[in-house]
């Protein structure tokens, strides 16, 4: 366009051409440095080609190289919006080797802080999704309703929003005395502000439109690209790995699946993700309380840990439900102070593999809906 | 009734003409800054913040301030943009949104220029600016400015056609395209105006539902002409970065933020115009007197833009093709129902 | 910088009015910064909380932009990896002047966690571009970052946009430098 | 089903490409397998009915010292039942056959364990680095790599 040349008229050069677009490393709605080649056909995207690992922060390295202990701060910073949630499998892996049994007031601790976590993930999750849609005012609600669950967790381990908060054998720090009560407050708090977000966002009509039937994902497909979390349970598969293979106490409690059932469009499509994820907020609320309420107050949070954390030779897969589905940990110990190996399973990562599959032939819109209905978080991503 | 009070007080043609040019530039400035403020503060009071706060008293300096850093921002051309239209491109819209003003009557006594095709001149008029938006969008030579000036275009030209069977319809009730007649005409209380028909016999009550859905039309279509939530496809942030001012920086920006603020309040004076008495005050003739009407006018006018604040801060965005669909397949087709019920209303008359 | 430049010959040598001019315009730069909307890592979490009610960003006068060219200052808010080091010099070269930085949280003051075994973790973002305004924390918490702003907008307050390179030259002078 | 169960399936199907099954707790149970015919035992675990090994967990790279190990975890959505398959290849020879065209989520997995560990996927459409820089050198999870002194102009140790 810019050097002067002549135009010339020949009409076999009018063939349409296809544009190549380079979403990211900076773009406002690839929820982070995601970098997406797409290839568009006027609006209709062709091809996409997701290039990954614009955070890569050489996490598996920086597991050999530290003791067990010092490998959960890097442990939060993967999935930095839900990181108790993170910490969960790392901790519970070790402690598998090393035998240990917690104290039953710790596992209620880690049901509550994680299921916090979760809402706080979720929340976060449609907010964003909302800001896809450019919806700029839900995004600013999810995020004020956070700040009470995230007061409770900071209180709790003295972090905002990277917490160090499980140990190997326990927690950090105790309970406060009037945690109770926050917590109660909090969870009737979520439950009076969430139907404000679903009419104000998810049962909007022009929010349905935009992600009605767009970007559906069938459940043949989903677990051959090996999604997990509100992505397959979207799809209509109730796998969910507090019920499947129940981990720490999750069997005690009442609460239901979600999944998705199409109901404004076809089963697995953008919608259904978002509304799995703002029901998974409810039923987190009431497996809290189901928790605070059996959770004993009195009791040592510190009482099983180890004098060193040195667990046996041997390899464990210890994975749990993270906010965004299954999050693994394989741990392979030599029985020294370091890990041998710890390999991530990282939720994120296989979620947004299977971006290309399911984004061609819709409009480029479209393809930044189904991008933020996949709820990535690069740093888990890209590790 | 055709006067200007400009040309009242000063003799000299060509003064006053110069007066007449400069009236609006300056209430433009005025009211772009106060649209901007407004903006800041009615998003903020939605999202329960505060908003600006530091700047002023409770922030009202906020858009002065802006004006001063654009400014000086340094004015980038991109190396590989085609120049002259890159540079071109944001006064032709500031150009286009502001001779706009030229036929908006704000009282009976300042119309900058009276002449009889207002109504035609400000649609054809308005037109233009999205040539300035399709060259800024081209010449940066930007895929993503390139993709909100397509876009742009064809939003544009398809919303305009609903608009404008709208405002044919209306021209077919008042039987004038002078907006200061159009106005004129539908003074005393505000049953007179013609959203809800117009002056007319009492059984004009049946056309009041066509009239309504003809305001309806005519608001969502000017919607989408100044690509405001929830059809801001051309600068959807979430998608195509800033859209057709992506590479544009400091003054040049200033121009097209301007220029659509400008143009946000052409709509809303021919909205009002049209739609909502213009100048006259809603309760016939209190409070209606040569010096209230123009407060009237721009009261009118802000409410509107003030709607549109509220809509942008609320409502998620259309995609492209529902944004066409909505166009061609249901304003369309309604609009040409409520203009064959005016037509038949003005025949049986 | 456009308007700037261009003042910059008549007014050389001025006394109190430019100084006043002077004033005006730094007051403009320093109460209306808008900022590139672009989060690198978990301090960009906080960064989208800092905007959120509860610590309201914009009574600062910033106003998100998503276009570099429109944005005053960017927000280095996490970690800056090697591949992502040449993509943020880019950003900030296509930014207009003038142009600020604040690098917020640890990883991109210093590497922070990273810095011993990151080998794919540039350690520090000052290492390619610029920083005006360092807020220490992993992550800061969002007073934290606000208080970066307010120390960006004293510092606008106090610049020399006039007779830079002049005062920049008498300085030196003063420290014995010779640089052209 | 029990991993003692679906190690003798596999035996009875593929007899010595099967070496041994390791399930001393607290460890995960483990299937040995020679690493060439991992492709022919994948697609058995996948198709065969009893088995219906149709979610592909997670495939994780290992340096052992003189060779390089690829552990994948399976999982069955129908009979809920886990298992993990490890195979062993030469440093300098790691090649493994691909599994992207039965599960599509090994295409990534597969890149990512070349990208840090350096095993190479006979059979991959397109095995290129993915968490790293195109033009990286070396595989970073390798116990002997050496972090390198510049990156396009800019140092990288502390």
């Amino acid at each position: 366009m810019g050097e002067k040349r002549k135009i010339e008229l020949d009409y076999s050069q009018l063939d349409s051409e296809r544009m190549r677009l380079n979403v990211g490393p900076q773009h406002p709605s690839t929820h982070g440095v995601l970098r997406l080649e797409v290839e568009l056909d006027g609006e209709i995207v062709t091809d996409v080609i997701p290039h990954v690992g614009y955070l890569h922060r050489c996490f598996e390295k920086h597991c050999e190289k530290m003791e067990y202990p010092m490998v959960t701060p890097y442990i939060d910073r993967l999935d930095y919006i839900s990181s108790m949630n993170n910490e969960w499998p790392f901790i519970m892996g070790v402690e598998q080797m090393m035998g240990i049994k917690v104290p039953e007031k710790v596992e209620y601790l880690r049901v509550i802080v994680s299921e916090l976590n979760r809402i706080a993930n979720h929340q976060i999750a449609i907010a964003t999704f909302g800001l896809d849609a450019g919806a700029f005012t839900p995004l600013l609600w999810l995020f004020r309703d956070r700040e009470m669950i995230l007061a409770i967790l900071e209180k709790l381990s003295g972090g905002r929003l990277l917490y160090n908060y499980f140990r190997v054998g326990g927690m950090a720090a105790d309970i406060y005395p009037t945690f109770k009560e926050d917590v109660l407050a909090a969870i009737s708090q979520v439950r009076k502000t969430n139907p404000e977000i679903l009419n104000l966002l998810l049962l909007n009509k022009i929010f349905i439109d935009r992600t009605a039937s767009v970007g559906i994902l069938p459940a043949d497909v989903a677990i051959n690209y090996g999604c997990t979390g509100p992505m397959l349970r979207g799809s209509g598969v109730p796998y969910d790995l507090r019920r499947t293979e129940p981990y720490s106490i999750y069997d005690r409690f009442d609460f239901e699946v979600q999944i998705g059932k199409g109901e404004v469009g076809t089963v697995g499509d953008c919608w259904d993700r978002n509304i799995v994820r703002y029901r998974e907020i409810e039923q987190s609320c009431n497996i809290i309380e189901q928790a605070i309420n059996q959770m004993p107050m009195e009791g040592d949070v510190k009482e099983a840990f180890p004098k060193k954390v040195r667990p046996p030779k041997g390899e464990i897969y210890c994975k749990a439900e993270n906010p965004k589905g299954e999050l693994g940990f394989y741990i392979v110990s030599d029985g020294k102070n370091n890990p041998e190996r710890v390999k991530c399973r990282s939720t994120s990562f296989v979620n947004l593999s299977v971006l290309p599959e399911i984004s061609k032939g819709y409009m480029f819109a479209d393809l930044i809906m189904i991008l933020g209905s996949i709820d990535i978080v690069l740093g888990e991503v890209d590790r | 009734m055709e006067q200007n009070f400009v040309n009242m007080l000063i003799e000299n043609p060509w003064i006053a003409a110069l007066i007449i040019v400069v009236i609006p530039l300056v209430f433009v400035v005025i009211y772009a800054l106060i649209a901007i403020l407004g903006e800041l503060k009615i998003a903020s009071f939605v999202q329960e913040r505060l908003g600006p706060m530091r700047t002023g008293w409770k922030g009202t300096m906020q858009p002065v301030a802006e004006v001063v850093k654009l400014l000086q921002k340094e004015d980038i051309t991109p190396d590989a943009a085609d120049k002259p239209l890159f540079n071109l491109a944001p006064f032709l819209m500031f150009a286009a949104a502001f001779a706009g003003f030229a036929v908006i009557p704000f009282s009976p006594y300042f119309l900058p220029a009276g002449i009889e095709l207002g109504l035609f001149y400000v649609f054809a008029i308005g037109s233009l600016g999205v040539i300035g938006l399709v060259m800024g969008g081209w010449a940066s030579n930007n895929k993503y400015s390139l993709l909100g000036a397509m876009r742009s275009v064809a939003q544009i030209v398809s919303y305009e056609i609903p608009a404008a069977i709208a405002i044919l319809s209306i021209a077919t009730l008042s039987g004038s395209l002078n907006l200061n007649v159009i106005s004129d005409n539908q003074s005393g209380w505000f049953w007179n105006w013609y959203i809800f028909g117009g002056p007319g016999p009492w059984w004009k009550i049946l056309v009041i539902p066509f009239t309504l859905g003809l305001g309806l039309i005519y608001l969502i279509s000017t919607l989408a002409e100044t690509n405001r939530t929830p059809f801001d496809i051309p600068e959807g942030e979430s998608e195509i970065v800033a859209g057709y001012h992506t590479e544009y920086s400091g003054m040049k920006f200033a121009m097209f933020f301007f220029a659509e603020y400008a143009n946000m309040f052409i709509v809303a004076a021919i909205l009002m115009l049209l739609f909502f008495g213009g100048w006259n005050s809603p309760f016939g003739d209190f409070l209606n007197q040569w010096w209230m009407q123009p407060v009237w006018f721009i009261l009118k006018a802000f409410f509107w833009v003030f709607l549109t604040i509220w809509l942008r801060w609320t409502l998620p965005r259309l995609r492209v093709d529902q944004l066409m669909y909505m166009s061609w397949k249901v304003l369309l087709p309604w609009g040409f129902v409520c203009f064959f019920a005016v037509s038949l209303f003005v025949m049986l008359k | 910088m456009g308007l700037l430049n261009r003042l910059n010959e008549p007014f050389e040598g001025g006394g109190i009015v430019l100084g006043t001019v002077e004033d005006i315009l730094n007051w403009g730069r320093a109460k209306s910064d808008w900022y590139l909307q672009f989060g690198l890592a978990c301090c960009a979490i906080e960064f989208m909380a800092v905007n959120a009610p509860h610590f309201d960003f914009m009574r600062f006068g910033t106003i998100p932009r998503t276009s570099p060219r429109q944005a005053d200052f960017i927000i280095i808010s996490g970690t800056v990896t090697l591949k992502m080091a040449e993509r943020i010099k880019r950003l900030y070269e296509q930014m207009s002047e003038p142009k600020y930085v604040i690098s917020m949280g640890s990883c991109s003051n210093c590497g922070g966690p990273y810095w011993e075994h990151g080998y794919h973790v540039l350690k520090g973002v000052d290492r390619i571009i610029p920083v005006d305004v360092y807020v220490p924390g992993c992550p800061p918490r969002p007073e934290a970052l606000e208080e970066g702003m307010i120390l960006l907008q004293k510092k606008i307050r106090h610049e020399a946009i006039f007779n830079k390179r002049k005062r920049i030259a008498e300085e030196d002078k003063k420290l014995g430098l010779n640089i052209k | 089903m029990q991993a003692q169960e679906i190690f003798d399936k596999l035996k009875e199907k593929f007899n010595d490409d099967i070496l041994e099954l390791k399930a001393d707790a607290p460890s995960d149970p483990i299937i040995l397998i020679n690493g060439a015919e991992l492709f022919n035992i994948a697609q058995f675990m996948r198709d065969k009915e009893e088995l219906d090994f149709d979610y592909l967990v997670d495939l994780i790279s290992l340096d052992l010292g003189d060779n390089l190990g690829a552990i994948y975890i399976f999982y069955s959505m129908k009979h809920k039942h886990r298992i993990a398959l490890k195979a062993i290849v030469p440093k300098d020879n790691p090649i493994l056959p691909t599994l992207e065209n039965l599960w599509r989520t090994a295409d990534w997995l597969e890149r990512e364990a070349w990208d840090l560990m350096g095993i190479k996927f006979e059979g991959h459409h397109n095995l290129i680095r993915i968490l790293n820089p195109y033009d990286w050198e070396g595989h970073p999870l390798r116990k002997d790599y050496v972090t390198p002194e510049f990156y396009h102009g800019m140092k990288v140790p502390y």
